[in-house]
């Protein structure tokens, strides 16, 4: 730990980021925090728990007014990920922002279930070996399609619209929220419109969600929705190839047409 | 609360009745959710039919201020299934012949009458409550807000000592408080007949030693309510009021009786964050901050101390709250009042009370405290009543039940009860000028079912006037099932289409609590020329 | 550039969830829930999320105002603060001080409840102090 | 029960894009073509332009299937607006089954101008089709 603050505060000294996005010890709590070379003594809070915040989220809330400043940024292999898409969507400008890489522990990564539980360099933290499981997705795929229906219209139903999937979410970085839009989904109802509400998020996230599993840990109604983007990212990866969160490549295919803009996907199986 | 927050997870049964948990306490609500994912039965007894009764394994629709008649029913089939807790009652409570006799005459038959719960639900909800290792009851405003407030209350602390749900992890009966900070108020004593925590005004050892503490001789003589107090300006007997972060021309019963006394009052001190209906009539008005501004603590509904702290700074010239107290306090000519800080206050504050005696800044900090906490080395109770009640043994009260004092009419032939939305909080002071939240909803509506809307002759979204004894308002029509026949609904956040115009301010003796959940209104379809 | 989140209690309900306030360069921009709070566990409602919009809302009272004829206008800290010590004095002396009271907030913190019915049962003299517990 | 079905009429919304679909619906009036009064056409200037949401309303609206139509590959007005909405319907298809809806209520074609018998066709096939699967579960 000594030596990770001691990396940070020579990135500042030699001026290669002018902040560092981390985590700081409250008291018993870790809270996200802007580390800045004017304050170095704050380094001494910095801890790495087995919490995680959305981290680019922030990010993104401090480049809005920031844009041109060099930045650190504390990332594990999902905000890596999460990085990856918001450079894509041109978001962010990939040389002002600096990944300094934190390997999750197994523990940590077990309670994720995630299939790349580190960054590309690590810079705190050893490698443990990717979770591979798609158990909650076989589970609802081998049910009959009545008792599939039934289930997700009782984990929806429970939703009380509170917009944390959406708040909490590295991805959505949109400027008006479909969810928002009255035509669509009538507000001031809870739960709101179902399934409609929920699909039209689960839509939206199959070409960029990183699978983080941040919204569901958001979700004060326990829905499930992990499983649900994990599906719709599952569907972009067997029709058309596209796995969101990998470096550099291809755009989203359901927004942009692509340097392959006649690539048609595969038939789906419809029983 | 006897219990705590997350003890609501390791329920066997939960009984919900008069909250609407989903919009009032969300986060308790998700607790109610992971209860039941784990096993656990979920009973909502409720007027109206909100999300939670949605999310239900029974619910069941009582008629409006009929709770004592189902509560006293379902003691009486326990009783008669032998499910009562035999040991519990020996041990632990008096007065177990006298409830037995109280509620003999209240047999399933008239229960349904009285309040039009089926009898075999009633006797499979007794079941549940009853035979279930841990159950917990909940409730909220609509329990309490009735002229048979206590009564009710007292009725569902009957049942939890009849099974013996209470005193252990998971059970026990838990008010739903709707403030902030409402149970940190009530502690530190903004209330007439105490002083801080609980300590009786009347009592001459008490008073003698708060004398001592605060250098002065004390009233022996319990104050005035809130709803006494508009009162007595009327009278001509209250000529000076401070009000402090409240909006009583909205939030309280028969708006239109507190405007006049509010006009009528010689000298109105209102400190707030906003201009509130209320400070529109002060006389002074003070600055205060919002809880982003200062630091201080709160007490949650299951007695846990937190703080706040302060992120910015006041707005131009207002300052935090404490602050402008102790200004207030030093000019008005009072000794003690010279803290530098929060903490300070707080130091004074557990050294007078001593359910919060052992509670210090630093403690909370860094442990989860739950009142009491007599000492420092006291880690506090996340649930009460382990070993026995405060008053020593759990007194049983026989209750008979009262009809609501307004009851439908020619005339007014309509019953209303209020609550709350999910998107909005008590007079909407701070959510009405929250962008995210008036988005999905900005304006009154009033919840009527299909027959009735089509008595009056209204379709969705046409407006009609509601008219009570008090006072009448416009708003928009709503059809749905949710809301039984001859019951409707209305939020009472919208200070232009303010609820409590219609609200009785008939109050239960004892805890003075106003009846809103109940009174009749009659309901008018508005030609499209006077809409 | 700063930026920083500040743990703290939700201001709406009674049951007390976590929240950091996010603080960029002295302005609160938005909400995270605690992630490690014990009551909601790193999620809040549509209230929580939000609680931070009504403290820029228009409206805010910055300036203590005291009642000239039938308009209220801006005046110092110890103008009003002597109006109020004035007129307090002048009621308590002709009807009494049970002639006064004060609704107190279960909006405000532990230590301003405990300071306003201090003023009003010390300083004062009377037991009329009250909340909207009941409301 | 068996006789509930039979007198099962399903709702359907088809959108047909401007420049291909719509004529050839267009063209299947003119040629005096009998396709289901069940299919109810939304003119659209591309099919690229439906958007999920417009779909997930239309069931929510009551629709018991919803017909995508379009251009021919290559014969896009809008040069490849088709090649979207094919991908898009594909996933929004997944997603449909996923959750317990048949995929089989959603179903994209491509249809020109010329080939108002086409659309008829489809209009007949899709009709007996939903009408076997009866109302949706989405009807709200």
């Amino acid at each position: 730990m000594e030596k990770f603050k001691k990396y940070i505060k020579e990135l500042f000294e030699s001026g290669e980021i002018e902040g560092f996005l981390g985590i700081r010890k409250n008291g018993l709590h870790p809270v996200p925090h802007l580390f800045t070379p004017e304050h170095p003594e704050e380094l001494e809070t910095l801890t790495i728990p087995d919490v995680r915040y959305p981290m680019t989220e922030i990010l993104l809330t401090i480049v809005r007014k920031y844009p041109d400043k060099k930045l650190g940024i504390m990332v594990r292999g999902c905000d890596e990920r999460a990085l990856n898409e918001l450079v894509k969507n041109q978001k962010i400008l990939p040389e002002l922002i600096k990944h300094i890489g934190i390997a999750c522990s197994a523990d940590l990564a077990a309670s994720c279930r995630c299939a790349q539980p580190y960054p590309e360099e690590i810079h705190y933290g050893e490698k443990v070996a990717p979770v591979e499981d798609r158990s909650d997705i076989e589970a609802i795929d081998t049910m009959p399609q009545e008792e599939r229906f039934d289930y997700w219209m009782s984990e929806f139903s429970k939703c009380i619209k509170c917009y944390g999937c959406r708040n909490i979410c590295s991805m959505c970085f949109c400027d008006q929220c479909t969810l928002e839009d009255n035509d669509l989904i009538a507000t001031g109802q809870a739960p709101p419109a179902i399934p409609i509400f929920h699909l039209i998020r689960a839509f939206h996230m199959a070409g960029r969600c990183i699978d983080c599993g941040l919204c569901e840990e958001a979700c004060p109604a326990h829905i499930p929705l992990r499983t649900l983007y994990r599906k719709v990212r599952e569907s972009m990866s067997g029709f058309l190839g596209y796995v969101s969160g990998t470096e550099g490549g291809e755009k989203d295919p359901l927004e942009f047409l692509g340097s392959e803009g006649y690539m048609v996907p595969s038939k789906i199986d419809e029983k | 609360m006897t219990n705590s927050v997350p003890e609501f997870e390791d329920a066997d049964c939960i009984l919900i009745t008069g909250s609407n948990t989903t919009s009032s306490h969300p986060l308790i609500a998700s607790r109610i959710m992971k209860a039941k994912e784990k096993g656990a039965k979920i009973i909502v007894v409720d007027p109206r039919k909100m999300h939670i009764a949605s999310l239900a394994d029974i619910y069941v629709a009582q008629n409006l201020g009929s709770d004592v008649a189902w509560i006293n029913g379902l003691m009486r089939i326990i009783l008669q299934e032998g499910w009562e807790n035999a040991s519990f009652i020996k041990e632990r409570t008096e007065g177990f012949e006298e409830l037995k006799k109280a509620v003999a005459e209240y047999t399933p038959e008239k229960v349904e009458e009285i309040t039009g719960i089926p009898k075999e639900t009633l006797k499979e909800i007794a079941k549940i409550y009853a035979t279930s290792e841990k159950s917990s009851i909940v409730y909220c405003m609509g329990i309490t807000q009735h002229a048979t407030g206590t009564d009710n209350v007292k009725s569902l602390a009957n049942l939890a000592m009849l099974t013996g749900q209470i005193g252990r992890p998971s059970t026990g009966v838990n008010p739903l408080r709707g403030q902030n900070n409402v149970q940190g108020s009530t502690d530190l004593a903004a209330i007439p007949n105490v002083y801080p925590g609980y300590q009786p005004v009347t009592d001459d050892a008490i008073r003698e030693k708060f004398e001592k503490a605060w250098g002065v001789p004390l009233s022996p003589d319990p104050g005035l309510t809130v709803v006494e107090m508009i009162n007595a300006v009327e009278e001509g007997k209250l000529k000076g009021l401070f009000v402090l972060g409240e909006n009583p021309l909205v939030s309280d019963p028969d708006s239109n009786h507190v405007e006049k006394a509010l006009d009528a009052i010689d000298f109105l001190v209102v400190q707030d964050i906003f201009m509130t209906e209320t400070a529109r009539k002060a006389d002074v008005v003070l600055p205060g901050a919002s809880f982003a501004e200062k630091d201080g603590t709160y007490t949650g509904t299951d007695r846990r101390l937190q703080k706040i702290r302060k992120a910015v700074e006041p707005p131009d010239e207002a300052k935090a709250d404490w602050d402008v107290l102790c200004r207030v306090g030093k000019a008005v000519g009072g000794k003690g009042f010279e803290f530098a800080s929060p903490e300070e206050v707080f130091r004074e504050i557990a050294e007078v009370m001593p359910i919060y005696h052992g509670i210090t800044y630093d403690r909370i900090e860094k442990e989860i405290i739950h009142w009491p906490c007599r000492s420092e080395d006291d880690p506090g109770s996340p649930y009460l009543h382990k070993d026995g009640f405060a008053k020593g043994k759990g007194h049983f009260t026989p209750i008979g039940y009262k009809p609501p004092v307004e009851l439908p009419d020619k005339e007014y032939p309509y019953q209303l009860t209020t609550g709350r939305l999910p998107f909005h909080y008590h007079t909407g002071t701070m959510t009405r000028v929250s962008p995210s939240l008036t988005h999905e909803v900005n304006e009154a509506f009033i919840e009527v079912h299909p027959t009735n809307a089509f008595e009056i002759g209204v379709k969705n979204s046409q407006v009609v006037r509601l008219t009570s004894r008090r006072g009448s308002v416009n708003a928009k029509v709503i059809i749905t099932n949710d809301v039984k026949k001859g019951v409707v609904f209305m939020p009472f956040h919208f200070a232009e289409a303010a609820a409590n115009r219609l609200t009785i301010a008939a109050l239960d003796p004892i805890a003075k609590i106003p009846e809103y959940k109940v009174c009749a209104v009659n309901i008018e379809k508005i030609e499209e020329s006077e809409a | 550039m700063e930026y920083r989140t500040v743990l703290t209690t939700c201001t709406y309900c009674g049951t007390g969830c976590g929240l950091l306030l996010e603080v960029m360069d002295g302005e609160v921009v938005g909400v995270l829930p605690a992630k490690t709070h014990p009551i909601n566990e790193g999620k809040l409602c549509i209230k929580g999320w939000n609680a931070h919009e009504f403290i820029y809302a228009d409206g805010r009272l910055t300036k203590p105002l005291v009642r000239k004829g039938d308009t209220l206008e801006e005046a110092s800290w110890d103008e009003a603060l002597e109006t109020i010590a004035n007129k307090f004095a002048e009621i308590k002396k002709t009807n009494g001080p049970d002639s006064l009271g004060c609704f107190s907030s279960a909006k405000c913190t532990n230590e301003e409840n405990y300071l306003l019915q201090k003023i009003f049962r010390a300083a004062i003299g009377t037991n009329n102090v009250d909340h909207c517990a009941r409301l | 029960m068996t006789q509930k079905e039979e007198s099962f009429e399903p709702k359907i919304i088809a959108f047909c894009c401007n420049w291909c679909s719509y004529a050839g619906a267009d063209l299947a009036g003119s040629m005096r073509l009998k396709y289901p009064p069940n299919v109810l056409p939304i003119r659209v200037m591309c099919s690229g332009r439906i958007s999920p949401h417009f779909v997930m309303k239309a069931f929510q609206k009551g629709a018991d299937g919803v017909l995508v139509t379009g251009c021919h590959y290559g014969d896009c007005h809008y040069m490849k607006g088709n090649y979207i909405t094919m991908r898009r319907v594909t996933i929004l298809k997944d997603l449909l089954k996923f959750v317990g809806v048949e995929p089989k209520r959603l179903r994209a074609e491509w249809i020109a101008g010329s080939e108002g018998d086409k659309f008829a066709r489809v209009a007949h096939e899709f009709t007996d089709e939903i009408r076997n699967l009866g109302p949706s579960p989405l009807r709200g």
